[in-house]
């Protein structure tokens, strides 16, 4: 188009990509140091070599997993599949009651399902820990998914809003004008073309609650010791390039999910 | 749109489905977990360490006037203010151009890129910044290596490398509502300004960024409220010579075990991040109308 | 099958090597000793294990937590512990008699940690000699320090007090002369392998006081060129560490004992000083030479010499005050 | 005969009662009759099919289905079809789907729908074998429509209700589409309302027309009926053009009105005179003649503002002395603008209304 | 005289030269002229308009300004105004600052500005001391159209193009916009394009019509021309209604054409009769007369279908043997549905056009 030029897509496309670039950078650096065959993070890496990969897989492959690293990946898969569950459990009739019906309060109500996205996330977990301890609750792996329900809540209720509000109002009740009654024209009509949003928050969750760090660090018992955390004490250990190996694995798991929740979500796009 | 908040607002003869407040009933739940657990924080601000339940004061509040405190809280708004500013500004010109890209490609690839940052695991991330900001990190490197210094220049452990951090966590934040809203602008406005005689930037100066305007809002709020409480930024990149509040928080609730006061810390937190909200969610009503 | 198989023990203690070093060198031959299981949680510095103990007061998780002696104070004073029977751990006999309980009687101790002076053997020739290498023109900028609410922060700072002539009691000299360290710190040290990345790099130069057990896979590396020095003229702090039991812990209180006295045995304490360099507490522990010879660890004669005992109850009376002028000092 | 659907004093106010979209309307479609419900946009013509519909509760007034009182029946058990203005066809359902969809909830046999649905989509002209498996994106505008109709008619309903379903097309388009939903109406005998603000689609396709404004039902009528004997100047401009002159009653007797127009005097044969000293004249261009010289017919002088041709005739305004403006429509075009000119007309074809 | 704008062979394709939006078209128009480019949804339309402003960049052809080519100057520096379809109002000004824009960015001063908009505002009507400091979602959609010509005339452009730009207004208000556009456009003596799909606002407003069909340029010329010597069958059709009969030529003589309408015999005074030998009839509603018996001027036979009423007169529905469907147009309705009748029309009403 003459309008905008062909100077400007050029030069926002550059800048875009330079700060796109930067901002990944040290993803990447973490990427390019598990392929180097010194032991230090010496960067740039003084050649390149898998063996850090093998470690990797060895800590993830030793049948007594006596660095615990199995069982973190396990407990981590564990806990954002469970969170990602009760999140929709949770969120999508939320954010149908939000889109389809005036009832008072609203704004409040808004305003709450909102609010774990600004939440400072150590006084959520601190006051969690609080509460389990006066509470005497010591199951770990449930505290952490309460915790990250709540945190994930936000992600799956503004996506299905999103695609809620696409949905003309019209298509329901034709649905009911045919004979639907409100159950059917949910199952048939609504949960269908919510589709992307649904697909867009629970992928968020999954992602958001599988590399949460802070709250699961004040939350994590002796035995419910999710991934990051392990990863975080492990670092504190040693930094090996072994542990880069393993991050890379987390990238690529990120990247994967990422790119499925593009390809499901397409066009309506993500809300954050 | 006007239509469309209308007929939402439509009801039945006779109400269909389950009543609202059923359907809010699980997300009330895990938010009563919420409320209660800042009622909690609200409650210890009040006690005295030892006897944080059977006791109510003001002590802990009082003491957040200390010195330490009062400037930590001061470091922790500066550095947001700067992040979010920062972020905004380099947020635009990418919002501008994710709004505009048709490619599907290109747009999957740019969401991609930009989410991973928010969403991958910071403890990872530090790692690489440490290998790229270090004294003898690539960058100090580059930069010695153009004769732009002589001296390694620090970028971590300090303001900067968190403010780095900030700005990189929280961009994603800032890119989205921006494009989005961006993209709900008609181009016909742009041409028209155009056809009117504005110059590309003029367009953008007078038309696009006053109409994005709400939308930049609501992403500096965003983001703003994401920064002021950021914990593993300042923890990892900080090398513990950045004490934002978050930190201190933790501090007080952790190895100092001052419930209290860390809990009338939290209280200030918090109350930041509610009245972030309020503006925000006031700004996204204002723009459904 | 021992005489505690079927007993779970719950053990909490340090996330880094030492841990890992406890695991190896005691609870794995422990259960295979005994039959019992152990569960470790390697997480955190001592002021975290204190805060889970003390979150998970009224539902204890843990059986036995090893931690640094300010921790077993503060727990102790909150009446969060159940006090060990000496009876039943017959090693404490073989340790120094001031050494053997802390937190007024509800701590065993366990090993010491002893505090040296870290330095790059690459650009810091020769071995520096007192503390007062901290504040040498030549290092500025290429300084590490330790965190504040780490126990290290407070031997630092007794240094400090102690070069400037100041007392415990009037340290505000002490931290005067902290102030002058504001500018030349490039970071407060919280993870001992960055830490050692940083020396490696070039960045740091000294640093400390810092343990040699957080630097178990650097501190003989060619790469890194690391060492850490007790031999200071001030001497070193050393903190004993401490095994702890938790009121209402959940597993069998003879099977805690029992590992008690086994992580105080002459031979694992020897096994625990060469693999992660702590100072030995059994007093008929033999160093082999080679272990002597290798960076970082501290001979018992050294201790005896120039080993410092720092004075935990009265620091803990002092610590919140302290922490919070250190990091005044050191963190904005 | 019992009505199809009934209503009765139907009322509904929004927005706390401060927006009255129905007021007071009472109507009845009789089977097989289609009724046009035409009225400019926000009269409520939509609101009144909601309520029909049972999408909407009414604030008063009562709704018939066969003569049986439905208030209370939730939409679902309504046997009443409606046809929004966006269509409504689910984009996620293939063409078959959607039209089945309403026999599927209605509990219909997986055989029976299988051919019901064919029916329904031969009679709208979409040859299942064709269509059937279409998903509703790869459809033209005119398709969708039909697809729209087919899935309504399928479920045989009671009554059914258009809500302007063809605004989004083109006229030509448009003409097709109401002839052809005319064709199945009558067909299918059944009763249909088609609420509309295009008054040639409404004439074109229905039995009568209902004309709204601001809520208020304006007149009832065959379209000849409300074209001819508009109840009130808003009725005449909105069916078809009509010019209003000002005029005063001077006097009445045996049955004639004896008018005064701007001077001129008119005498017209009406006891339809409304007891009114001022009154308004309504003109249809096409019964306008203009002349250059005062005739026997003429009413008043005007000047030539501008002429134009379109739609086969040619279309003259002229400025009257009040300033009102006057449109006439003529075969030929014999005029310079400015000229003077007189406005005759047929005394039967000027319409006495109320000012 | 110099065509105020005038484009030559104009080319451009979409999707990679799939989708060919504009076809070889030349157009020029007058200081002083409005022509209006008519014709159906997605015939490029809208391409030619945005290729005229710089919006859009031709495969081939050119683009004169005055005379002058302005292929490669950017839309901020041509001197072209363009009214959009959604007229493009800056939501965030006011009334006074939308129209101050153009100003403002040509470097207009302060208190010239002043001048020059409050000028363009009367000049549309909108008073500036009531409408300056609306906001845009104060003002009707009457006013806003109002406000985007004002926008567009104020920084005084060589040509001003218009897109639909009443497409969203109803019809009433259409009109009186259309009759207002071209006042103030002959007032300012302005050469304009106007850009619609609706014949009735085309001839109304404008003095000369370019039909288009798929990109390509069908006919160009007065309205009457257009109206009464179409080029083809869609021209006919698409400026009002037009019905087609099949014709064969059996004959042709002294200047007179002998034709056979399904075996009835016609003879017209036609030197126009293509070599062809298949014809089509064109037929206007209006023109056609329906008549039970044969007459002289008959010239097919066909059975009535449907009658309504609208628009002041009554439209019949016939179907020919061949199934054409054909429209007539009558004052009184006096046949039945079923009715066999005879279609007449005066031989100099019938056109002929190539099959
Ligand atoms: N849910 C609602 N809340 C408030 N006002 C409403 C609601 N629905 C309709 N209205 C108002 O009621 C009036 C009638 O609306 P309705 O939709 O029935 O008009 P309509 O005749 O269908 O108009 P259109 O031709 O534009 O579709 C309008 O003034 C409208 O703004
Ligand atoms: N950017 C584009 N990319 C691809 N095809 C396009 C593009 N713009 C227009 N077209 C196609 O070019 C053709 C002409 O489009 P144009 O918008 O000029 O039509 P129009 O006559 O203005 O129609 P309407 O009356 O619906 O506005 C259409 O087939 C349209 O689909
Ligand atoms: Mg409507
Ligand atoms: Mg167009």
């Amino acid at each position: 188009m003459i309008a905008r030029g062909r100077i400007e897509p050029l030069l926002l496309g550059g800048i875009t990509g330079l700060l796109l670039l930067i901002m990944l950078s040290p993803i990447l650096t973490v990427v390019v140091m598990s392929l180097t065959d010194g032991s230090t993070l010496q960067f740039p890496p003084p050649g390149f070599s898998l063996r850090w990969y093998r470690s990797a897989w060895e800590l993830l492959a030793d049948p007594a997993d006596t660095g615990r690293f199995r069982e973190a990946l396990v407990t981590s898969l564990a806990i954002s599949l469970t969170v990602m569950i009760l999140a929709s459990a949770a969120g999508i009739p939320a954010a149908y009651a939000l889109v389809r019906h005036r009832f008072r309060g609203k704004p409040l109500v808004e305003i709450l399902v909102t609010l774990p996205l600004v939440f400072p996330l150590v006084v959520l977990g601190i006051s969690f820990l609080v509460i389990v301890s006066e509470l005497g609750i010591e199951q770990g792996f449930l505290r952490i998914v309460v915790a990250h329900v709540i945190l994930v809540l936000p992600f799956v209720v503004r996506n299905c809003v999103a695609s809620l509000t696409a949905l003309p109002l019209s298509h329901e009740e034709a649905a009911r004008v045919l004979g639907a009654n409100w159950w059917r024209s949910l199952m048939e009509i609504v949960l269908p073309t919510m589709k992307p949003g649904i697909v867009a928050g629970m992928l968020l969750a999954f992602i958001v609650s599988f590399n949460e760090f802070t709250v699961a660090y004040f939350l994590y018992t002796i035995d419910v010791f999710p991934l990051p955390v392990w990863l975080f004490s492990r670092s504190n250990t040693s930094l090996d390039p072994t542990i880069f190996a393993l991050s890379s694995g987390v990238i690529l798991l990120d990247f994967i999910l990422i790119w499925i929740l593009d390809r499901l979500v397409g066009r309506q796009g993500v809300t954050l | 749109m006007v239509r469309a908040a209308i007929s939402r607002a439509a009801g039945e003869e006779r109400p269909a489905g389950p009543n609202p407040w059923l359907l809010l009933l699980p997300a009330g739940v895990f938010l009563g977990f919420l409320i209660l657990a800042s009622l909690l924080i609200l409650r210890l601000s009040f006690g005295v360490k030892g006897a944080e339940w059977s006791t109510w004061t003001l002590e802990s509040y009082r003491a957040i006037l200390s010195s330490l405190y009062l400037k930590s809280i001061l470091l922790t708004f500066r550095l947001s203010i700067v992040s979010t500013a920062i972020t905004v500004i380099l947020a635009l010109p990418v919002a501008l151009f994710m709004a505009r890209v048709t490619q599907a490609y290109l747009r999957r690839l740019l969401l991609l890129v930009l989410l991973l940052p928010l969403l991958m695991n910071l403890v990872l991330q530090s790692y690489g910044w440490l290998v790229l900001l270090a004294p003898d990190g690539l960058l100090n490197r580059a930069l010695r290596l153009l004769g732009l210094i002589d001296r390694p220049v620090l970028f971590l452990f300090n303001e900067s490398g968190v403010t780095l951090g900030l700005v990189q966590t929280a961009f994603p934040l800032a890119v989205l509502p921006i494009a989005n809203a961006i993209r709900t602008i008609p181009p016909s406005l742009e041409e028209a300004a155009a056809l009117l005689g504005a110059n590309r930037l003029r367009v953008i100066r007078h038309v696009l960024l006053p109409l994005a305007a709400q939308g930049i809002l609501a992403a500096s709020l965003l983001v703003f409220a994401f920064n002021v409480s950021a914990f593993v930024v300042p923890f990892l990149l900080g090398g513990r010579r950045v004490s934002m509040l978050a930190l201190l928080i933790r501090d007080q609730m952790g190895p100092l075990l001052n419930w209290p006061f860390g809990a009338a810390n939290s209280v200030v937190l918090v109350a930041l991040a509610l009245a972030v909200l309020a503006a925000y969610q006031h700004l996204a009503r204002r723009r459904v109308r | 099958a021992g005489e505690f198989a079927g007993k779970t023990l719950r053990v909490l203690t340090w996330t880094d090597e030492s841990g890992q070093a406890a695991v190896n060198n005691i609870m794995k031959p422990f259960e295979a000793q005994t039959g019992a299981k152990i569960i470790a949680d390697l997480t955190g510095a001592t002021s975290e294990m204190v805060a889970k103990v003390k979150a998970s007061a009224s539902n204890p998780q843990y059986d036995l937590v090893i931690l640094s002696g300010v921790g077993a104070i503060e727990l102790s004073k909150q009446g969060l512990l159940e006090k060990p029977d000496a009876d039943k751990i017959p090693n404490l006999q073989k340790v120094a008699p001031d050494l053997r309980f802390g937190g007024d009687g509800y701590a065993v101790g366990y090993l010491l940690s002893t505090q040296g002076l870290m330095y790059s053997t690459a650009r810091v020739d020769p071995a520096p000699t007192s503390w007062k290498a901290l504040w040498d023109d030549r290092y500025a900028k290429k300084l590490f320090l330790p965190p504040p609410q780490w126990v290290e922060a407070m031997e630092l700072t007794l240094v400090a007090i102690h070069l400037s002539g100041a007392t415990v009691e009037k340290p505000d000299a002490g931290f005067e002369m902290l102030k002058q360290l504001q500018d030349r710190v490039v970071t407060l040290g919280e993870n001992p392998p960055q830490v050692a990345e940083l020396f490696r790099a070039g960045t740091l130069d000294v640093g400390g006081p810092t343990s040699p057990l957080y630097y178990p896979g650097t501190l003989g590396n060619p790469d890194y060129a690391l060492n850490i020095t007790h031999d200071l003229a001030e001497g070193f702090y050393f903190d004993p560490q401490f095994m702890i039991m938790p009121k209402g812990h959940p597993g069998s209180s003879d099977a805690v004992h029992a590992l008690m006295n086994y992580a105080l045995d002459a031979k694992v304490q020897a096994k625990m000083v060469g693999s992660v360099a702590y100072g030995t507490l059994n007093q008929e522990v033999v160093l082999p030479p080679d272990v002597l010879k290798r960076p970082g660890i501290v001979s018992p004669e050294l201790i005896k010499a120039k080993g410092i005992s720092i004075n935990q109850p009265y620091l803990a009376q002092v610590r919140a005050e302290w922490i919070q002028r250190y990091t005044e000092i050191f963190g904005m | 005969m019992i009505p199809a659907l009934e209503i009765r004093n139907l009322v509904k106010s929004f927005a706390d009662g401060n927006v009255i979209a129905v007021d007071d309307v009472s109507l009845a479609v009789a089977p097989g009759e289609i009724l046009s419900i035409l009225g400019p946009s926000g009269c409520g013509k939509t609101t009144i099919m909601r309520i029909m519909a049972g999408l909407e509760r009414a604030d008063a007034g009562d709704v018939l289905l066969e003569g049986r009182s439905v208030l209370g029946v939730p939409p679902h058990k309504r046997n009443v079809g409606l046809v929004f203005q966006d269509l409504a066809i689910f984009p996620h359902k293939t063409v078959r789907e959607n039209v089945a969809f309403g026999l599927r909830m209605k509990g219909v046999k997986g055989a029976d729908i299988g051919r019901r649905v064919d029916e329904a989509l031969r009679l709208v002209e979409l040859p299942p074998a064709t269509f059937a498996r279409r998903m509703p994106n790869e459809l033209s505008g005119g398709q969708r429509q039909r697809v729209a109709v087919a899935r309504t008619i399928v479920v045989e309903p009671a009554v059914i209700l258009f809500d302007e379903p063809m605004a989004a097309l083109d006229r030509r388009l448009r003409d097709r589409m109401a002839i052809e939903l005319r064709r199945i109406q009558k067909q299918l005998n059944l009763a249909a309302i088609y609420v509309t603000h295009d008054q040639e689609t409404a004439s074109m396709m229905s039995d009568r027309i209902a004309v709204m404004l601001h809520g208020r039902l304006m007149q009832l009528g065959t379209p000849l009926e409300v074209y001819r004997t508009p109840a009130n100047r808003f009725v005449a401009d909105f069916i078809g053009d009509m010019s209003f002159v000002a005029a005063t009653v001077s006097g009445a007797e045996n049955g004639r009105t004896r008018l005064d127009v701007f001077g001129n005097p008119l005498d017209l044969a009406s006891d339809l005179v409304p007891a009114a000293r001022e009154v308004t004249l309504g003109l249809r261009p096409e019964h306008v003649r203009l002349e250059p010289e005062k005739t026997v017919d003429a009413i008043v002088r005007g000047q030539l503002k501008s002429t134009y041709f379109s739609g086969g005739s040619f279309v003259h305004r002229l400025l009257l002395s009040d300033g009102t403006e006057l449109v006439a429509r003529s075969e030929k075009a014999a005029f310079q603008p400015g000229q003077e000119l007189w406005v005759a007309a047929a005394p039967e074809d000027i319409r006495v209304l109320a000012s």
